[in-house]
């Protein structure tokens, strides 16, 4: 199915993309090591001969250009280092169990995002200036004026403490992660928190755009064809509504992203998010610097899969 | 020939009948926002939080440092009517210095965001070729990276207080508005007023100052009336992982994070700014899009 | 009728190309190769249909648009030489009429400012002898001169067209292009426009370069028109001429094609059908760039791969086509 | 020690595993690298050391058969010769039995290593020479057969046998056979090269995610393991966790050393609530106090003792512990000097002058000394971010202005620059807090008080009290005691410091967990618990 | 004669927007009979597509049509149920719109959109749609019709896309199709192409034809009859030899005098028609169009006229008309 052409055009897409998580992780290589601190400081004494022991271990008495070199060698082998807290822990194993983690999470969310926010979208667009319109509209206000802090609190609130309280502890949900994946009730309330926010700039970009559709010609002339509403709205209008919100996954991607790094902690989740903040405060720079690649790529994947979707959905655009 | 009241009729010019009545653009946005309650509303709760903020630097119920003015965790009542936080202290004294922070942040970062982008955007979108080469490849990578975590390491780098912090963001948001103006430089550049300018003779950076920039303001304003609360959503992120404003400065977001282990005895303490937080988030939400149906009619139902 | 006269033109342009980049090593030949002379005092129609690079050339012309080759020589200087400062002053000279009048005037400028801007730019006037002229101007294209702090949008098309009129001609200059300055106008305010021009014309003794892609429009306003086809002037003549005698059959297609508001003559014509669409101006035909819609083209050659020199036909009148004699005569 | 609650019945649960939290992966279970509480937390279980501290924290024979003293002559006369006479039934989880060799092959691998706590082998006759990789093997270390050891030590040091007590860093036994095969760094990070002596080894570890450890079969020690598997999620929120235990999720929070890092509001709400039964307040080795800069600005040496003592005197430690430890339950006043309650050299209770609130003399104190307040002018007190540091920041704030009219401002830096700067000497006033390592004041001293003490970043210099301590740490410790009391008496004389507050340990135990408690260094060893029907 | 398959019936269509109440249409009556070409004309804004969006119920919020009746074969489409409607749209009245490729659907095949035309009508296997619309192409003459409908609009040129609509209004074979402005957005010459193939279709289809346009010379071309629009009326209305020939109403006679014509001389000046088409808001009172009527006389600045016979099948609205106008200016000039 796939052209030579487009071909091609994923190739040279997927190089651009490692070559951004290139230049991304250098330049965090290059940030991070600006951080004042270290990651072998503690309130214990604090040997120099010890210090340059650990330092020689882990390269960090090189000069940072050397250091560079060693990473640049280390990455194209996707080999990102090792832990500089957690002694002898390679990191890209690690990384990617925690990627998988986020991945899973995000992808909920994602979904969660899409969905709730096009079908809200949808009916207040449908539904202009009723009822039905305000209380869509409201409520995505109200999502994306949430920081995700408060929603993720009021959920653990609400479901781990308050549900537990009234149901007598039968029904609760459980705080904290089973094993590395969780089970599907873990992941919910973690993706929805980190998902609303979203969902609520889904639902506002739907309905404009709908709105917008809904004004076109085309969606006159299917009227005209003695097309029904509901043939009009699904057939003609929903698919061009899309184009517009196809944009935003690549935002969207980085948005959920950084709300990972505060709803995981807030829920337990063993992701990337968490292993971000651990490690940037406990300066253990690979870790970052993993982080960093891991996400430049992450939002490189997002971009092209939007990109991808543009063609699906849009027959006007080619590669 | 008697002309009734209220007819047109030809006159010695063509132009004596205008098509409208005399109005400048600016009016009609106004007319139209007036007529909006949400965003009026908002715009209404935005002053009343500003003089808030305004009355906190010369007064608070209690100072803001004092511990054990009231039990710690105190629910609200009459003489604390927001109640106490887990150190004792007022949570209403609190929460008005916060607005005053959270304005700072939101303003200040727009300020910074909105003169280095409608520079930058400016620039690339009117002089195009190789400089917006750069620039565009520029805005794409810092699209290509978490903006908040890089404000995170910034702010890390830099250190804490307001300033740093409304820097940190600035830095990672100004790609919003570059990107807005240089599409609006592109497409303005592209209309027939700017190709008038310039054949007759004006000069680039009156075409810019004259032409461009004035046209390109409306949106200018709606991004940045946007760009407040992303602002003051980043700040209350950065606090809430700690990485705010020095204490007993308060900021919402670290009132917040400071009470949220006590969400389950004493859940006021994060209700209260988390609360104010949304609502003031929600007012420049309801603002912008106010702003942004009035000042591009084509919206208007 | 006015006879072109025998003086030294205007305006030349010699082997004028615009190429615009259209990805992938790929251009649009917009305008290819073109050469004409505009003389002082007249007005010459350009026609041709949508994207056959009427506009690109008007903005080449105006040096709006740098050339990709070719030389266009105004009172003897060429331009495409000129550049910064040099090129400022020239344009006090050289002036536009656009298409659009809602989106040629700022909608955040005052009337007044909009027209006074060229005379700022020069600082020709200042303070009140300024506004006296902005005034002025405003009472010659027919609009009430206190007016003039009000803003675009108040005005209608129309009027907003006689604003872009006066913002043209507030530098005296001696050149206007005008690029379709009616075709978005209400039938029923065309000829308001038209005739204003033609005023403007004889009072300033202007020079016109009038683009459009209605033929009997330009045949009313045109002492000469030209007929563009694919980046390519392919007919010039006296517009009387072109209109009883066309010697390209595209021309000729053309002319065949416009209606006629007259139920009993438009029911007997005959309508020389174009087969296909105007091809792509990124690769156009070899050869004659008409020959693959034309009627009369004998194919391959000499039409596929000759390129028809635009040559005098008859006295005034030039066309590019290898077989001129046999494009059918009258309506 | 013992069963705390036994009401549930004393059967045993089928389900014998044992389930905690910690809020972030261990750093190392390298004995020659260890050098965190949480790590030494597990390490008990995993490796022996020659003694070890029992639940009372009194030294105890482990691989060895006794304690050495001079009196059974494990210690010569001089104090410079130990001589450990070593159990010959010790067996590696892998089977293999443990002699001398594994013993000096440890202890050479912990100096060579120069780990943080590579230090406590400093008084063994060739450690310098290791350390400055002028030999591999360190002279001072020797065995006659398989199962005796020769310690010969440069000087006489009286706390030597709480540092080899202190087994869960540096003289902790591995076996070189498994380090070779799994590597010197990666050995310990995988089950099967974690080779040890303890009850426990790890069946399983997802890095920064989860730890499992099963008992060894047929482990050669008493009691024998009970508990069939431990299992440890890390979860970075402890309150999560706690929510976690509440539905019963984990059966403790608290060991790992997470007892200091519950969030107060959570220590309230359970003890305000039917399960208060279930938390326990320990006593811990961890005080915080303010720390002057004794080199340069407003509070440097004898000069500035009056603002020191104003500054210490115009804390008012009742109300400081209401704000910042929930009401006193997580910690408690220092009002005994710096070193903790419950240990060695601890002062007695309000035995420190520095600990009074006095805010008359505070004043008093200031206005004499800076009568215009120019010198404290623009005061920052640094601290490194965390809940509890930040309260008790704030409250210092607060009080300092309310009690002495002095306005300071707060600096969060985060800790690893904290600590960078600190040590640097680049504060003016700071918090400072240490944890005891052992049960012995030299730990205190020389860490942190004598001159140039690597961990003081103070600049506190006492000639008289370097002098002092240096005597004290070559007598034996119930000789020494009363010399390093008087020292402390010193720095309270110096106003060397503003004391805060003792840390204390937070436990949250299910009832069904039966053992001992913690205590004030350890979490009780694995071996000794079990879980009963439930 | 035969009974007209459609009669409007003071049709009043009115736009509630925050400036106030456009009266968009305001009291349009007219007739069309089977296999009938109308014509109407008028410049932009004076109502013409309002009147044909109310015709089939299109006309958008904030439109709504307040008054009169539209009778399709007697029943009244105003007061009809949304379902019927529905039925009548695209079967028995279909509409093609002025900009080709804003009104066809740019992320479905042009094949498809002709499809489902058929689909919402009559139930048929997708086999036999396809082969259908392959064939209402190829009637509309687009060459290679068998793949062009695997294409998407944007692969067709202009000209192409209109002939693609006009296909799709005939794919239920209506008794009469709507085409407003349809060769407005094209060319000359492919609007000449189009205008033929419509005279075509309408001869050998007999679907009735109300073509809108602001273009007098497509009208003279196409149409049997024209109807005159002006501010939201008609002001004239009748054959079209005619109203070409003797137009009556000022508005008809200046728009066919502002005109450059092709066929005539050259003449040194057009008639200019000045000022500006009312603001329906508020329209003027009188005769709508006496503030730009050069031959205006007292009673057209208060009194509003109707539609009068003013020849065999001819009616204006104007009280004076330009038979009367005319003679009255010969004598002045006398
Ligand atoms: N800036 C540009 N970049 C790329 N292509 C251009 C540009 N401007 C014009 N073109 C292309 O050049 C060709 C000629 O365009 P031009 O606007 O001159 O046509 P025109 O004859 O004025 O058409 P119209 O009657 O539609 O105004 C077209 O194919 C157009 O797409
Ligand atoms: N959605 C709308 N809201 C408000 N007014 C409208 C709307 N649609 C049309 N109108 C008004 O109705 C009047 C008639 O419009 P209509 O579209 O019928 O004109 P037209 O004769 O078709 O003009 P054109 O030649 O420009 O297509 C205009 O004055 C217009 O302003
Ligand atoms: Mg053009
Ligand atoms: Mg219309």
């Amino acid at each position: 199915m796939l052209s030579r052409r487009a071909l091609i055009f994923l190739g040279e897409r997927l190089v651009l993309i490692a070559f951004t998580a290139v230049a991304v992780s250098s330049i965090v290589f290059f940030g991070v090591h600006q951080l004042p601190g270290s990651a072998f400081l503690s309130d214990r004494r604090i040997d120099p001969a010890a210090l340059a022991a650990i330092m020689h271990h882990y390269h960090l008495d090189l000069s940072l250009w050397d250091q560079y070199k060693l990473f640049v060698a280390g990455i194209v082998h996707g080999n990102l280092g090792e832990s500089l807290v957690n002694r002898g822990i390679p990191i890209t194993p690690l990384l990617l169990r925690e990627a998988s983690v986020s991945l899973e999470v995000g992808a909920t969310a994602l979904i969660f995002t899409i969905g709730l926010g096009m079908v809200l979208g949808v009916i207040a667009a449908i539904k202009q200036n009723t009822w039905v319109d305000y209380l869509a509209t409201a409520t995505s206000v109200i999502g994306y004026s949430m920081p995700n802090f408060v929603i993720a609190s009021v959920l653990v609130l609400l479901f781990a403490v308050y549900l537990y309280n009234w149901s007598g502890g039968v029904l609760y949900y459980e705080v904290g992660w089973e094993g590395t994946y969780g089970t599907p009730g873990q992941i919910l309330l973690p993706a929805f928190a980190l998902g609303f926010p979203y969902a609520s700039i889904v639902a506002r970009l739907t309905r404009a755009s709908m709105l917008e559709v809904l004004r076109q010609d085309y969606v006159r002339t299917a009227k005209a064809k003695g097309l029904s509403d509901r043939i009009v709205i699904i057939r003609h209008a929903l698919r061009n509504a899309l184009i517009p919100v196809v944009t935003i996954l690549g935002p969207l991607t980085i948005g959920i992203i950084t709300g990972s790094v505060v709803i995981e902690n807030i829920f337990g989740i063993p992701g990337l998010g968490k292993e971000f903040v651990q490690s940037i405060l406990s300066r253990d720079y690979n870790i970052v610097i993993g982080v960093f690649t891991f996400y430049a790529l992450a939002i490189g994947l997002a971009n092209l899969l939007v990109d991808l979707l543009y063609t699906v959905i849009d027959p006007r655009i080619r590669y | 020939m008697a002309t009734a009241p209220g007819v047109a009729t030809p006159e010695e010019y063509v132009g004596d009948t205008l098509a409208r009545e005399q109005t400048s653009l600016w009016a009609d946005a106004w007319r139209r926002l007036k007529r909006n309650r949400l965003a009026l509303g908002s715009a209404v709760f935005l002053v009343l939080l500003l003089v808030v903020a305004i009355i906190s630097v010369f007064w608070t119920p209690y100072p803001i440092w004092r511990q054990g003015v009231a039990p710690t965790y105190q629910t609200p009542n009459s003489d604390f009517l927001l109640g106490a936080d887990q150190a004792g202290r007022d949570i209403l004294s609190r929460l008005m210095v916060g607005a005053q922070v959270s304005l700072e942040v939101g303003v200040g970062t727009q300020i910074i965001v909105a003169v280095v982008g409608v520079t930058i955007g400016l620039i690339a979108g009117y002089f195009r070729g190789w400089l917006d080469g750069i620039i565009s490849t520029l805005i794409n990578i810092f699209y290509g990276i978490p903006d908040l975590l890089v404000a995170l390491i910034l702010v890390l780098i830099l250190g804490r207080g307001l300033d740093k912090i409304i820097f940190a963001i600035a830095v990672t948001r100004w790609m919003d508005m570059a990107r807005l103006v240089r599409g609006q430089t592109f497409s303005l550049r592209e209309r027939e007023f700017v190709e008038a300018a310039r054949a007759s003779g004006t000069r680039p950076n009156k075409i810019l100052s004259r032409h461009i920039l004035p046209n390109a303001l409306g949106p200018i304003i709606v991004q940045a009336t946007f760009g407040i609360p992303q602002a003051i959503l980043f700040e209350a992120f950065l606090s809430f992982l700690g990485l705010g404003v020095q204490p007993p400065t308060p900021s919402w977001g670290a009132m917040a994070a400071d009470g949220f282990h006590a969400i389950r005895i004493a859940p006021h303490i994060v209700l209260v700014p988390a609360i104010a937080l949304s609502l003031t988030l929600m007012a420049f939400n309801f603002l912008g899009d106010g702003l942004r149906d009035a000042l591009d009619p084509r919206q208007k139902r | 009728m006015k006879r072109v006269p025998e003086r030294a033109p205007l305006l030349r342009a010699e082997e004028v190309v615009k190429h615009f980049p259209a990805g992938l090593g790929a251009s649009v030949k917009a305008v290819e190769r073109v050469n004409f002379e505009i003389y002082p005092g007249e007005t010459v129609g350009l026609v041709g249909e949508s994207g056959c690079g009427k506009s690109t050339l008007g903005r080449l012309i105006t040096q709006l648009l740098p050339v990709t080759s070719g030389n266009i020589f105004f009172e003897g200087v060429d331009l495409t030489k000129l550049s910064g400062e040099k090129l400022r002053q020239k344009r006090r000279e050289l002036q536009m009429i656009f298409q659009d009048p809602y989106s040629s005037l700022n909608p955040r400028m005052t009337v007044g400012d909009i027209i006074a801007e060229p005379l700022e730019n020069f600082g020709l006037l200042r303070g009140r002898a300024k506004d006296k002229r902005v005034q002025e101007l405003l009472r010659i294209v027919g609009l009430n001169p206190y007016f003039n702090n009000r803003y675009p949008h108040e005005f209608s098309g129309g009027q907003r067209q006689r604003i872009g009129i006066a913002r043209a001609i507030a530098l005296r200059p001696k050149l206007i292009v005008a690029d379709e300055p009616i075709s978005a106008l209400d039938v029923s305010i065309q000829a308001q426009i038209i005739n204003l021009m033609e005023d403007l014309q004889k009072e300033f003794q202007l020079t016109y370069l009038f683009i459009a892609h209605d033929l009997s429009v330009v045949r009313h306003i045109s002492d000469r028109v030209m007929v563009m086809y694919l980046g390519k002037i392919v007919e010039v003549a006296d517009s009387a001429e072109i209109y009883r005698n066309p010697r390209h059959p595209y021309t000729k297609a053309l002319l065949s094609s416009i209606p006629i508001p007259d139920p009993e003559i438009q029911s007997k014509r005959r309508i020389v059908h174009l087969s296909g669409e105007i091809p792509s101006p990124v690769n156009p035909p070899s050869g004659c760039r008409f020959h693959p819609r034309c009627p009369i083209a004998q194919v391959p050659t000499p039409c596929a791969d000759l390129e028809p020199p635009l040559e005098e036909k008859a006295r005034g009148h030039r066309a590019a086509c290898h077989f001129s004699e046999k494009v059918p005569v009258a309506v | 020690g013992g069963g705390s609650t036994a009401n549930q019945g004393t059967q045993l649960a089928a389900d014998q595993t044992l389930r905690f939290p910690l809020n972030d992966d261990i750093g190392s279970f390298d004995p020659a690298f260890i050098n965190a509480a949480v790590d030494a937390a597990f390490a008990q279980n995993l490796y022996d050391g020659l003694l070890k501290f029992d639940d009372n924290l009194n030294i105890v024979p482990d691989i060895a058969k006794e304690v050495p003293t001079t009196s059974n002559g494990g210690i010569s006369s001089d104090g410079l010769t130990y001589t450990f006479k070593l159990r010959n039934d010790v067996k590696f989880s892998n089977g293999d039995k443990v002699t001398a060799k594994d013993v000096i092959y440890s202890w050479n691998r912990a100096a060579k290593a120069q780990g943080d706590y590579a230090s406590d082998l400093d008084h063994v006759v060739g450690y310098k020479d290791v350390k400055g990789k002028k030999a591999t093997t360190m002279s001072g270390l020797t065995s006659s057969d398989d199962y005796t050891l020769k310690v010969q030590l440069t000087e006489a040091a009286g706390f030597f046998l709480t540092e080899v007590a202190f087994n869960t860093a540096v003289t902790g036994v591995v076996s070189e056979k498994a380090v070779t095969a799994g590597g010197e760094d990666t050995w310990w990070t995988k089950p099967e090269t974690l080779i040890g002596t303890g009850p426990y080894k790890m069946s399983a570890r997802t890095p920064k995610q989860s730890l499992d450890f099963v008992p060894v079969d047929n482990w050669w020690g008493s009691p024998k393991p009970v508990l069939k598997k431990i299992h440890v999620d890390i979860i970075a929120d402890l309150s999560s966790a706690i929510a976690k235990y509440d539905q019963n999720g984990f059966d403790n929070v608290g060991f790992g050393d997470m007892n200091g890092n519950i969030p107060p509001e959570d220590v309230l709400r359970i003890k305000a609530g039917p399960k208060s039964s279930e938390l326990k307040f320990i006593q811990k080795t961890r005080t915080t106090w303010v720390g002057f800069n004794y080199e340069k600005g407003p509070f440097a040496g004898t000069a500035g003792k009056d603002l020191r003592k104003a500054f210490s005197l115009a804390i008012d430690r009742t109300k400081l512990v209401d704000v910042a430890c929930s009401h006193g339950v997580t910690c408690s006043a220092a009002t005994g000097g710096l070193i903790s309650k419950g240990l060695r050299g601890y002062l007695g209770d309000n035995a420190d002058p520095l600990a009074k609130f006095d805010a008359a003399t505070a004043k008093q104190l200031l206005q004499s000394a800076d009568p215009n307040k120019t010198k404290i002018k623009g005061l920052v007190y640094q601290y490194n971010p965390g809940a509890f540091n930040k309260a008790i920041a704030e409250n210092l704030q607060s009080q300092w202005q309310d009690n002495l009219g002095v306005k300071v401002d707060l600096a969060a830096t985060e800790r690893q620059t904290f600590f960078q700067r600190r040590t640097k000497k680049e504060y003016t006033i700071f918090r400072h807090s240490w944890q005891a390592d052992y049960d012995h004041p030299q730990d205190w001293f020389d860490n942190l008080f004598i001159t140039d003490a690597g961990n003081g970043g103070t600049g506190y210099s006492n000639p008289q009290l370097d002098a002092l301590v240096k005597g004290a740490d070559a007598k034996k410790t119930e000789d020494a005691l009363a010399d390093y009391k008087k020292a402390s008496q010193m720095m309270i004389d110096d106003a060397a410091y503003a004391p805060l507050v003792y840390g204390v340990g937070v436990f949250l135990t299910k009832p069904y967990v039966k053992g001992p408690q913690p205590n004030a260094f350890n979490d009780p060893y694995w071996n000794e618990l079990s879980i009963l029907q439930h | 004669m035969t009974a007209p398959v459609l009669q409007v019936k003071d049709l009043k269509t009115q736009f509630f927007t925050d400036d106030g109440v456009v009266k968009a249409v305001d009291g349009v009556s007219f007739d069309l009979h089977p296999g009938e070409t109308l014509g109407i004309v008028g410049e932009s804004g004076c109502g013409k597509s309002v009147t044909a969006l109310s015709i089939l119920r299109l006309v958008q919020e904030p439109g709504r049509i307040t008054g009169g009746q539209i009778l399709f074969k007697g029943t009244d489409i105003v007061t009809m149920p949304g379902d019927d409607v529905r039925d009548i749209r695209g079967k028995d009245i279909a509409m093609i719109f002025q900009d080709p490729l804003s009104s066809l659907n740019p992320v479905l095949k042009v094949g498809y959109q002709i499809e489902e035309a058929m689909e919402a009508h009559t139930k048929i296997s997708g086999k036999v749609a396809l082969s259908r619309a392959v064939q209402l192409l190829k009637q509309v003459r687009i060459p290679a019709a068998e793949s062009r409908v695997e294409d998407y609009p944007h692969q067709f040129s202009g000209g192409m896309r209109q002939r693609a609509m006009i296909a799709m209004g005939l794919a239920n074979k209506p008794s009469i199709l709507i085409a407003d402005e349809p060769t407005t957005a094209l060319d000359v010459t492919v609007q000449a192409q189009i205008l033929e193939l419509l005279r075509d279709l309408n001869e050998e289809t007999k679907t009735a034809i109300i073509l809108i346009t602001h273009n007098m010379g497509v009208v003279a071309g196409l149409c049997k009859r024209v109807l005159v629009m002006y501010a939201g009326r008609i002001v004239e209305q009748g054959p079209v030899e005619q109203i070409f020939k003797d137009p009556q109403h000022p508005y008809t006679w200046s728009l066919l005098q502002s005109i450059p014509r092709l066929d005539a001389d050259r003449k040194d000046r057009l008639l200019s028609i000045e000022g500006l088409p009312p603001d329906l808001i508020k329209p003027p009172r009188g005769c709508r169009f006496h503030p730009r009527c050069q031959f205006r006389i007292e009673r057209c600045f208060h009194d509003d006229p109707t539609l009068m016979d003013v020849g065999p099948d001819q009616e204006a609205a104007c009280w004076v008309t330009m038979r009367r106008a005319l003679a009255r200016d010969g004598e002045a000039r006398a």
